[in-house]
Parts: C-alpha cells; structure tokens; sequence
C-alpha cells in the first residue's frame, strides 16, 4: 500500500514549506511541511503530494555494499 | 457579411445554424486555411478520382483534453490520428474529412489556433481536407471543441494487413518510445501538473509504412497504440489473430521522463497513450530487414523487436520483466488513473 | 532513478534468491504474510513467486487502505454526494470500489453526482476555496501515510476558517489490524513482511509489542522486488533460528520512532475512535481516526450529521478471508469469471493492490505462462 | 468478460477507455447490430474493393436535441444525412462510418435503442456501417449522443452534379413537403411541447436520385435542405453558381400543420430543417419527364417545380409570394427561434 | 387557417389597392406612420408597397417593444445575470439585441450566463419551481399585450408564495409614446395605422384623447396584409375628408374598451413608473409600469438593488430616427454593411418586426427585383 | 409587434384555466385566464402562451362580407 518514490530536493520554499522534486526529468511541486529537515539535494518519499520523509543516503549505501559484497562472492564463486 | 472576430470572439449558437452566420464562419475558417480546390468548390460532400483497387475508411472523434499540450493540439492530433489508422492497412491516404462539434463560448481565438495547427499537419502530411461540417451545441453540453476526422486512402495491389494475420513466430516491432503522448497529457491535465520536457509523439506514420511496405511487403499487422497504450494493442491484435505473444519489457523503448512520471503516480507506461508509434507484427524472415529500413526513418530510430508470437491459445500477452520475471500484460481495466496505492 | 533501479536490480535478486533457496529447510513450510498490498503488487509485478523455493508461501494481509474500507463507509459518502449539493474529493483509487448493490462512486459519478478525483490532499482544499458557495468533502482513507496529509490540510482549513470545507475520515491504524489477524490465528503464518512507507511514519517500533506478544518474527520491507526478496530471507532465518523480532530492512526511509513531527500533527488533529468496522476484519476497537472536537468544524460526518450505513456482503466474495489470509483470491467462486477487474465485485479486485487483482492481472495464467 | 448491462447500466468513463471495458461494448453493441463482415474484422479502419471512376466523401456531425423525436432519433438521421450528402453528387453511397461521442452517465438503454435504429436504417438503406469509434466524455462535457457518421460513394459515368453549375432559366424542382422534421423537432423540444401529427421526413434519398439521374443523367445541382431550409439551400446554390433563383410560395409544398405551427411560434417555413427532401436543379426540357418519374417514387410523391434560375449578379433568391407581391428570401440570419413579435 | 388565410387573399388585397389608387388625391402625399412592427413586417414581408400608389408612403413607427428598450436595461440584465448565480429567462426576441459595448443576451450566454430562452411568461414560473435553490428573474418586456402575461405569473408566484422568482419589469405602454411622437411634430404625419393587438387590451377609446389633441386621423388595423390595406384605405378617407377620429377597421378582435379583466390584472400589480427611458424617445414620463409595491417581494430591480445603467449610443446607428419616424433604414450609414441582422448594430435590425431588419430581409434589393 | 394568431379553442380546464387549443392540426396549451368567457369552438388570439382576447365572428363576418360584396361589384364591372 502506499505509493510513495524517492525524488530529489530541487528548489525549496521555506515560506510556503514546498519543494520542488525531480524524479528523472519529471518535476513536481510537493509540500515539506511533514518533514523537520531537508535541504537541496536530498531524496524523499513523495506520497499524495508531500513528502514523508528523507532517505537516509548512508543506510542506503550500507544495504547496497551489502548487495554489492554478495555480487563479489558470486563473482568469486 | 462582415467577418467573425477572431481577436475577442467566441463562438455562439447562429455559428451553427445552417444561415449566413455559419456559410462566413466555413468560408474564413475552415475553407481559407484548409485552402484546398475540393472543399472551395463548396459541396456538402468533396468528389475525386480514383483508380480500381481496394480502399480504406477509417473515422476517430477527437475529444482531448486539454485541447492544447505540449508538442501538439486537438487539431494536428486530430489529422494525424486519422491519417494513422488509414496508413496501419498499408494504404496510402488520399483525404480527410474533418466535422467539428463546437461548444456556445469557445474563443475564435482558440478555435483558429486550432484550425491552423491542422491546416499545417494536412500540408504537411500532403493530405488534404476535403469536406467538413460544423455543428454549435450549448454551454455546458460540449467541452469546447471535438473533431471527428475520417480518411480514406488506397491499399497498393499486393498488400495485406490485417489484426487477424498475426501467426505463431512473427517478430513483434515497436517503432519508438511508448507513452509520451499520454505523459505529456497528463503533464498538462488540470490538478495534476507537473514539469516535463516530453513532449507528445503526436505524428503521421504513413510515410514511415510506405517505406516499411517497400522492404517488407509481407507485414502481417499494423497498429498504432493510441488509447489503451502498447498493452492494449497486443491484447487486441493477440485476440484477432488467436495467438499469445512474448515481449521483453527491457527491449521495450522507454523515455526516463515517461517512467519517472508512471513511477510519481502509480502508473504502468505499458498503458499509456501513444500518437505516432506503431506495432508491426511480421515474419522473423523479415524482421532484420525491416527494423533497419526504419531505423532511417526520422520517425522510427528507436525501433526495436520487443518480442515474438506465440500459438498461446488463451491468447495471452506475456513480459519478461527487466528485473527477469515473468508476468501477463492485461487488457487495460476500466481506466488508468493516477493512483496513491 | 536513484534509490529504485538499484533494489529492481535482477542479479541481486537471483542471488537473494539463491541464498533463501540454500537457506530453508526442505522438511518445513514457510508462510509469509506480506501485510502490504505494495508487497503484493511487488510480488506479482515482478515475479518474485518464480524465484521462490516452493515452501516458501506468500500469504495476502490486510495492507491495502481501499481494500479494507466497508462498503458501508462508500455508501455513505454516495448518499451525501446524492443527497445535497456538496463536492466529493476523493483519490481515484476509490471510485471503482463497490458499495452496496453494484453501486461506486464513479457510477454515481455518471449518475451525476459532482464526484471530483484528486492526486493530493491538498487540492480538495484548493477545490474548496475556488468554489466558496459550495460544500466540498474531502473523502479521506489510508494508513498512516496518508493520514499526514489529511491533517495537515485540516489545520491549514482551519488557519484559513474556511466553512466550505470538511473531511470524512476513514483513516485507520496499522497495528490494530495486525494484532487482530495475530490474535485470531487463522492465518496461521510464521512470519511478517512489515510495512514498508507506514513504517516511516510510525516507526519500526511500533511493531515491537505485537511482534512480543505473538512470537512473531517481523521485517519491515521496503516495495521494491529485491527488497522483499532480502526481507523474505530475513524472516527464514529468524524462523530457522527460532527467534521473533522486529527487523529493518528498509532502514534508508524507516527509523526505530518514524516521523515525530508528522505524528505530532495526526495527534493534534485526531483522536483514536474506539470501534471501527473494517472489510474483512469486522469491527476492531481504537483500529481508526476521528477529528478531534477542536477541529469538529472540520468533520462531514458532523456537519452533515452522516448515519451509520450498512450494507450486505456481495454473495459469494471471500475478499474477508483473502484479507485475513485465510483464502486466496483462486479460491473464490467469482473469480475471473463474475468478478473481474471491469465489474469488481469485491474490493480486493479494485485496487492494484488488491490480493485478487494482482492474481488476476499478473498471476491468473501463472501455470500457463511459466510452462 | 461479462457483458454491458443494457437495461439498467449508464455509459462510464470506462467505456471509452480504449481497455476491455471500450473492446466489450463496442462487441456487444455496435458490432452486434451493424453485423457486417467488414465491421467484424476488428481493425481501425475497413477495407474494400472499388473501380475506377469518380467517388465521394461527405461528413455531419448529428447533435440533435432531443435525441428521439417524432418519425425517428439521431441514430436514423445520422444514416439518412449522411447517405443523403453522398447522394446528392449523384454518387450511389457505398460505405458509413460512425464516430460515437458518449457523454458519462447516458444510459445504455437509450444507446442501444439509437444503435438499433441506425442499424435498421442502415439495413433498409443497404448502406453499411463499416468502421467507427467511440469516446466517452465526463458529465456535463457533452449531450448524451453525438454522432458523427461519413460516407462514401461512386458517381455513375457521365454524371456531373454541383453547386455551381445552376444555369439561368433551369428548372428548379422541389421533392415536397418542407418544415416537417424541423416542426416535428420543436414539438418534442422541453419548454415548447405542442401537439401535432407531424413525423420528421427523415429518410434516405439515394434510391430517388438513382431513378432522377436515370431520366435525366443532366441535372446540374441537388442538395438536401437541411439546417436553415430551403431558403438558405436556394441562396447556397444561387451563390456557388453565380445566379439568382425566382421561386412561387403557391408552389412550395406545404403541410397545412407546419405552417400553423410557424404561424403560432412567429417562424417561417422556408427557413425550417428538411431531412428527406431535395432541391433539384435541372435544364427545363428535361424538368417535366424528371418530374414525372419522381412523382412515381414513394419519396417524391409531390414534388413540384418551384421557380427557375435567374441571371441575378446579385445572386438573390426572390419570391412571389401567395399574397401576390414579391420578396427577397434571404439566407437565414442567426438562429431561428420562436419570436413573441 | 380560419381568420388568417380571409385576410392575406390577394385578389381581395388588389380590389382594395385599386380603391387606394382611385381615391388618392394626386397632388398630395400621405405620409402613413404604421405605429406598430407587426405593420412593418406585414407590409414587407408581402409587399404591400407595390400595390400602393407611389404618393402613399409607409413612416415605420416605435411599435416594436424591443427596438425601444433601451440598451442599459438589457446591459442591467447582463450584469445581474453575470454578477450573481441566477437563471435569467427571456423571450428569445431579445436575445440579439445589442447592448453596451457589442454585447448582447445571446453573448453573455455564450459567455457562460445561465440565460435561458422561454416562449412564455409561464415557462419563467416553471423554471423557478424547478430549480427552486436558484434564484429566477424573468426579463420581461412588451407592450401592453404582453403585460397581462406577465401580471398573471407574478399573481401565481405571490398565491404560491415562491421566493425564487422575480421580474425585471420593462413593460411600456402605448399612448404615451404615440403621444410624444404627435407631439414632437418630427415625423410629419397626415395619420396613423394603430396597434392591433395592444388594441384587443387597452380598447380603441384609448387613442381618442391623443387623435383629438393632436387632429390625428388613427384607424385600428389587423396585422394581415387585407387589414393594412383596408386600413389605409380609411385613413385615406379621413385624411381627404379632412376629418381625424379612432376608426377601428380591426373589429373582429378589438372593441371600444379592451380586455377589461385583463386590465384590472394589470392595474392589481403594476404601477406607473414617474419616467422611462425608451430607445430613441429618450425619457417619457408616465410611460411605463412598475411592479406596486404590494408585489416588490418579485421586483428584480428591488430584490437585487439594480442600479439604473446608461450605456452610450452606438456611433452612426440612426434607430433613434427611425423609430420616431425621422428617417428611413435606408438613410442609414452603417445599414447593409457594418449593420446586417447577423451582426446587428441597433436593436432595429434585430427583430424582424424592426423596420431595419425588415428593409434588409424583404426590401434591400426591392429595386432590383421589381425592376 | 405582439405577434397574436387566432386558434381554436379544443377544450377547458377550468379549474387550472387552461384550454387546449388548434391551428391547423398544431395544438397547444394555453392559459384563459385573461379571459371573462370563453367555450369550446370559440377562437383566441394566441399570444406568449396566453389566449388575450376572442375573435368575434359576427364581427368577423361583417368585414368579410364587405370584402365578398368589394368582389361581387368588381366581377360585375
Ligand atoms: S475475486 Fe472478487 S468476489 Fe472473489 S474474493 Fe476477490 S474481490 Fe471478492
Ligand atoms: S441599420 Fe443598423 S445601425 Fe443603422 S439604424 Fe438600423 S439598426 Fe441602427
Ligand atoms: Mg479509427
Ligand atoms: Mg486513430
Ligand atoms: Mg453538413
Ligand atoms: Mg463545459
Ligand atoms: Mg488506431
Ligand atoms: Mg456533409
Ligand atoms: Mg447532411
Ligand atoms: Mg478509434
Ligand atoms: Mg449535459
Ligand atoms: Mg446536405
């Protein structure tokens, strides 16, 4: 349930607490008011026109390293 | 007879009364950009030569909305559309009829943009308009403006294409990029805008399947995936022939933008609308051939085979998914709207 | 596109795959509940079931928000669409829901009810402020998710006392739904794939004392098909190992306490109802969300004085059961035949989410297409 | 798939979707009633055999309002219009297509008693309905049925019929009675309900023009006087050929019930919609034996030759009117409506 | 038709004509005002004018109740209609006719004003009933014989006690204008063919001060082509006689005091209005009614604060002229090129009952086609 | 101006004060109110949906007759 992408921080607009996201090419205006942060450049989820929360780029990175290391035993296999 | 007011005018009732009112509007309209000698002869019907052979008709009502967005309008849509589904029989098109149903209130401003934007993709196209009605309804009981256009065009000698004649082995081609059109609609619909450099494909295929025609002559089928997008298409040409088919989603070409914008509201681009791509089914024997004569076609570089016919006796469209399963590609259900779950 | 190519990647996923098939014990079967209808639709939109050792069963939960709303609930708001001059904005995943006796809002809509679709919570705001002489009812479901927005559209009515607008709140609450479905048994499942985008919000604690109580290993999985997939293999090895705990796999968008401002906001505009009837799971105490007397200005059940509205099952469709786990969606009469995604008996038809319409958009003719 | 409900369903959204919902009604209703092989074939367009010779192509848009009326429905007259514009070039029609424009929440029980009647009007005529297509727009952005239907048709050999070939001193014939189906409109039409045994004339006039072209292969013009009447046919026709028209009110055929209700609503019948008669303008030494053999076609029963073309450079149509004095009949202006001075 | 066909036989026409031919003195003019549209368009429409004697000339006169409306009126209905959420009903004659600025009824409809075209005062109250959460105004105008009408609807909109529905009253009345037209001397007339329908209300005793004071020759006559031409023929009598008295040569439907009861309906619910402008007389005292006050509950002008609006006269337009009797369409610059009743500047050239749109319509090329 | 035809009068309601009335084969409702009398078989001038007056036949006659007599002199000159 819940259709929500991750789509990065454009533009902000902290008067009116919107964004604007882009999601390959593909902009959109959302509302941050949910979120306390966010700055240009990062990655939220974009759900019903706003956005629910930011990716958190460092566990992503360590769930792909993961992926990653496994490719690499594969390889090695 | 002073002429309308194309500046600050807009269109009333007497517009389609069949007097005075409506004989201007026809004349500096439609019969000064149309500009053609069939339809200034001023019939209510065009005449015109033809040599024996077999012929077809098409007809499709054109009621988009909004009526102008990115990369075209209702009008070149609506000569384009049509000039398609004569040219998906292989045939060449001849002429267009186009009958507009105009709504109390529409801006002549508009209604002219409009007119000329089809005026330039039937010169364009080099196929004519030739007759035309012009209908008034009341506000409130149109959107503005439909345009029903109707084509006829002629099949050369040799030449057989049909939904039906699909069969077990034939390549399955895709000209291009699915759903632009559909994305740059929506990118445009009110409530739902958003910002895309996609613009619509909205574009006339009959130059593109006259060459096609030249070097492969045993196409099986032609169509053009509009409503109902690519998935519908092979739903509808599997049924009709009584095949399945087998498509490779990762063969299938797809514009980032077009996927980012299914992937924000919850749709398959499989589904979405196309206005200048066809799908030809053809022997395996020729599909080499093919795919290469329209790779030079500025409208066809992107061709790719997307998969093959199957003897599928339930007649089901099948995918290899990017990701390597496996799935059905349905018949599109009810509509495709955007979703939030 | 960042952050979905990377988990739509198909060699991680056969090399996942791979380790869940090394991984199980072939004497013992393993059946998963994935809570989410976004995991269902996962599963079937990618084929993640081909990958899959054959113990290892999927079993559909009740994670779909237009799946579990009663049909009594889209009555009502039929009824009020009928009955006055009001505007009804409503997500377009809603309009082909049955109500009762094939009614939905999108025939009503045809009908001639002003029934609008919206992409976001706030443009049945903006509905209401251009049309200031009209009433405009906002329709609001979802899980906590979507409630965030709910509220936030609510307090910015409210900050603008606009007297046009009102919201008819279904929202309900995850936890409940999965402590009923623990509490009954029926299911009889070994482990969860926990939501992936409520989680966000509510946090993977939220999961703890249920997880506790029932034994019951938990991942929070992410949508993506190489998400379930490491999800899945997380919960065998907890089964394998005997344990039951609440995991994060979806720890790039999921916290241990979630969004605390966006709580914040749903605790400033609602309280929790104490019964609320859910498709399938009947009806489940402190489950759902009513606006608080503050912002009663706000409420369409009390401005329009709403009446409970019952209506009777559709004969024949086991969508309870498919929501429970109990059934799958082969295992109903209609399917396919009487029931299908044009002329949805059940709403678990309707939604792309829905158990029965991935079965039947994606799976119906699995046996055929994989031999 | 499970079938339209056609006794209680309405049209939706879906149905114009282009997905299963589009493909089951279009099966069940149009394919079904139209029943014909080339329509079976399911493509986007139909394809048939022609020889060599001259063709035509005509299109109208029907909006009519109400959509069932005395003596027919939109369904009947979008065949008749249409059949009728192909036959008068003088061409034996060939082929319709129908292009259906649904306004969400019409009922399906309407759309099919109209689809009966355009079937059964297409099999009176022997014309088929061989391709279509069908939109579907929101509530409130149409009017229950349009439909706009185009056909086509060959001209026999030797047969040259235009507007702008009417010649000073021709004949000009009338096919009868005029004002009944714009009398039998108003009468069915909300706010002006009146009592009458009047039907709509609308019918398909291609068999009387075979049997007109037959003894007199030099008629110069025919048209239908449709929208605005004969008033406005006359002025259109004096127009394209550049002369003028001398017509006698004693001579126009008149039912005694059309002119009672133009009195009584301040119209004037030479301004009200015909959807079964014809102006014909023909050489006078061949008008007499043309005459005669219309008045053996149960269409024509009272035609009658009305006036004669006129050297006028002004092109003006003028009248001699019962009283005995004379009038210019001008085109119509605006709309025609019900006037209380 | 029974009443109708008796008077439109030409045989009858030409003996009266020739009687005309005979007793016209030759070395004078007779400058006949038809007072009313229904004269003009007759004479036009079956060219009356051939069979007259070329010293008998036909002066169109102000009978044509909307060619007097003035153009503010219809623009005050054009404002209300598009300021608020009202039905405005109209008879569909003042659709075309011009406002300010090239507006117009039938554009503000296009426009989007929710304008609707009634055939009768009845069909106004109808609407009301059925929509009765809109408000209704009905745009009423007319001379005399359309007021009892319009008396009747507000008399079963008060006994029904209906809060939608209103008027936006423009009735005026006939003497007065005749008597401004006497009076100004302008038009230099030797006497005149008076109104045939307003007759059968307001009686012929009606005209007797006005003919009196003014030594008018004034003969009542039917709207048939028989009646206008028996009609002339009496005047042309008075006027050799040298005598001026009210003849009634329309005596089938017209007696010496009118339609009493329908009098005392009018008298029940109007009102003098003090002042009125009409199009082309300029402001006429006691020359129009006001809804009484006992009725205001269904005055527009009341219910909706209409303020008075005046627009500027439309630049070369000479309607003023013509509808007092000064000039002839033709004399007109703009007629049959700018001015044509597709695209009408003056309300003249609206209605066929205005002499420019009769003089366009039947007579422009009359040159032509009698030559 | 007030464009009036006279018709038929078919049948009365004279509880709603209406009648039914014809011209030549067209019938129409149409209010009697502003009527003192009216019967069956009696014409009315027909205006905006309102009979406004009865045609008088003897009156009617007379200016017939004049006419018939205008005649007779002319087919004896
Ligand atoms: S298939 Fe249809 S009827 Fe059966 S359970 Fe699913 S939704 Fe209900
Ligand atoms: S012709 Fe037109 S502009 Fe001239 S007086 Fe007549 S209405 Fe006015
Ligand atoms: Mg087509
Ligand atoms: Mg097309
Ligand atoms: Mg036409
Ligand atoms: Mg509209
Ligand atoms: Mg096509
Ligand atoms: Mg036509
Ligand atoms: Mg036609
Ligand atoms: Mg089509
Ligand atoms: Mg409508
Ligand atoms: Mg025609």
């Amino acid at each position: 349930m819940c259709l929500a992408v991750p789509a990065r921080v454009e533009a902000l607009d902290e008067a009116t607490a919107m964004a604007v996201v882009s999601l390959d090419g593909i902009r959109k205006e959302v509302s941050t008011q949910l979120l306390e942060q966010v700055a240009i450049g990062d990655y939220v989820l974009i759900h019903v026109g706003f956005a629910l929360e930011r990716i958190d780029p460092v566990e992503a990175a360590k769930t792909l390293a993961l992926f990653a290391e496994l490719r690499a035993m594969d390889g090695n296999a | 007879m002073n002429n309308p007011d194309f500046k600050h005018g807009v269109i009333e009732m007497a517009h389609g009364s069949g007097g005075r009112t409506s004989a201007t509007l026809i004349e500096s309209l439609f019969v000064r950009h149309f500009d053609n000698p069939l339809l200034q002869q001023g019939n209510d019907q065009a005449a015109f030569a033809v040599t024996s052979g077999r012929m077809v008709i098409t007809t499709d009502a054109h009621v988009v909305s909004p009526l102008f967005f990115p990369g075209g309008d209702i009008g070149s849509l609506s000569v384009h559309g049509t000039i398609n589904d004569v040219a998906m029989a292989g045939a060449q098109p001849l002429y267009l009829s186009a009958a507009f149903i105009l709504e109390e209130g529409f801006p002549l401003a508009e209604l002219e943009r409009i007119v000329i934007s089809m005026a330039r993709a039937s010169r364009e196209t080099g196929i004519p308009v030739v007759t035309g009605d012009t209908k008034v309804v009341e506000r409130g009981k149109g959107d503005g403006v439909f345009i029903t256009t109707t084509g006829i065009g002629v099949i050369p000698d040799g030449i057989h294409i049909s939904g039906h004649l699909a069969r077990p082995g034939d390549a399955i081609i895709l000209s291009g990029y699915i759903g632009d059109h559909g994305t740059a609609i929506l990118s445009s619909r009110e409530g739902l805008e958003f910002g895309t450099t996609i613009t619509s494909d909205s574009a006339a295929l009959h130059t593109l399947v006259a060459a096609m025609i030249e070097v492969a002559p045993d196409i099986r089928c032609l169509r053009d995936p509009t409503r109902g997008g690519l998935a519908t298409t092979l739903n509808e040409l599997a049924r009709q022939s009584g095949v399945g088919m087998h498509i490779e989603e990762a063969a299938i070409p797809l514009r980032a933008e077009v996927r980012g914008a299914c992937e924000l509201l919850g749709l398959d681009p499989l589904y979405m609308a196309n206005e200048g791509k066809l799908v030809c089914i053809v022997p395996q024997q020729s599909a080499g051939r093919l795919l290469a004569r329209m790779h030079h076609h500025p409208l066809a570089r992107q061709a790719a085979i997307i998969g093959h016919v199957t003897s599928d006796e339930r007649n089901l469209v099948v995918m290899q998914t990017g990701f390597g399963g496996m799935r059905v590609v349905d018949w599109l259900a009810g509509e495709q709207l955007p979703r939030i779950c | 596109m960042k952050y979905i190519d990377e988990f739509r990647d198909g060699d991680t996923a056969r090399l996942l795959a791979g380790l869940i098939h090394k991984e199980v014990s072939p004497d013992r079967n393993y059946r998963l509940m994935e809570f989410c209808g976004g995991h269902t639709h996962a599963i079937f939109r990618f084929g993640i079931v081909d990958l899959m050792p054959e113990n290892v069963r999927f079993v559909h939960g009740p994670g779909c928000p237009v799946c579990v709303l009663p049909a009594g609930r889209i009555e009502a708001a039929i009824r009020l669409a009928e009955s006055s001059d009001i505007i009804l904005c409503t997500y377009a995943d809603l309009m082909r829901v049955p109500a009762g006796k094939k009614d939905s809002l999108h025939k009503a809509r045809a009908r001639g009810a002003d029934i609008r679709m919206i992409y976001s919570a706030t443009d049945a705001l903006a509905i209401a402020q251009a049309n200031p002489e009209r009433q405009v009812v906002f329709f609001a479901i979802g899980f906590e998710t979507t409630t965030p927005p709910t509220a936030a559209v609510i307090r910015i009515a409210a900050a603008m006392a606009l007297t046009n607008f009102t919201v008819f709140c279904n929202h309900v609450l995850t936890p409940p739904a999965m402590a009923h479905i623990l509490a009954s048994g029926e299911a009889s499942i070994d482990g969860i794939l926990g939501p992936s985008h409520v989680s966000t919000i509510i946090g993977s604690q939220a999961y703890a004392d249920c997880c506790a109580q029932y034994r019951m290993p938990l991942v929070i999985a992410g949508f993506e098909p190489v998400d379930v997939i490491q999800s899945t293999l997380l919960l065998i090895r907890q089964i394998n190992e005997g344990i039951h705990r609440v995991e994060n796999q979806y720890t790039r968008a999921v916290s241990a306490s979630g969004n605390r401002k966006a709580k914040a906001l749903m605790d400033e505009i609602f309280e929790l109802r104490p019964r609320f009837e859910w498709r399938g799971l009947g009806e489940l105490p402190d489950s759902a969300l009513a606006i608080r007397h503050t912002y009663a200005a706000f409420d369409a059940e009390k401005r329009f004085h709403m009446a409970p509205v019952t209506t009777t099952d559709i004969k024949g469709c086991i969508c309870p059961a498919v929501l429970r786990g109990v059934s799958n969606p082969d295992e109903c009469k209609l399917f396919g035949t009487v029931c299908t995604p044009e002329e949805p008996k059940g709403a678990c038809m309707v939604s792309s989410e829905g158990a029965c319409a991935a079965y039947y958009s994606y799976g119906r003719f699995r046996a055929e297409v994989t031999s």
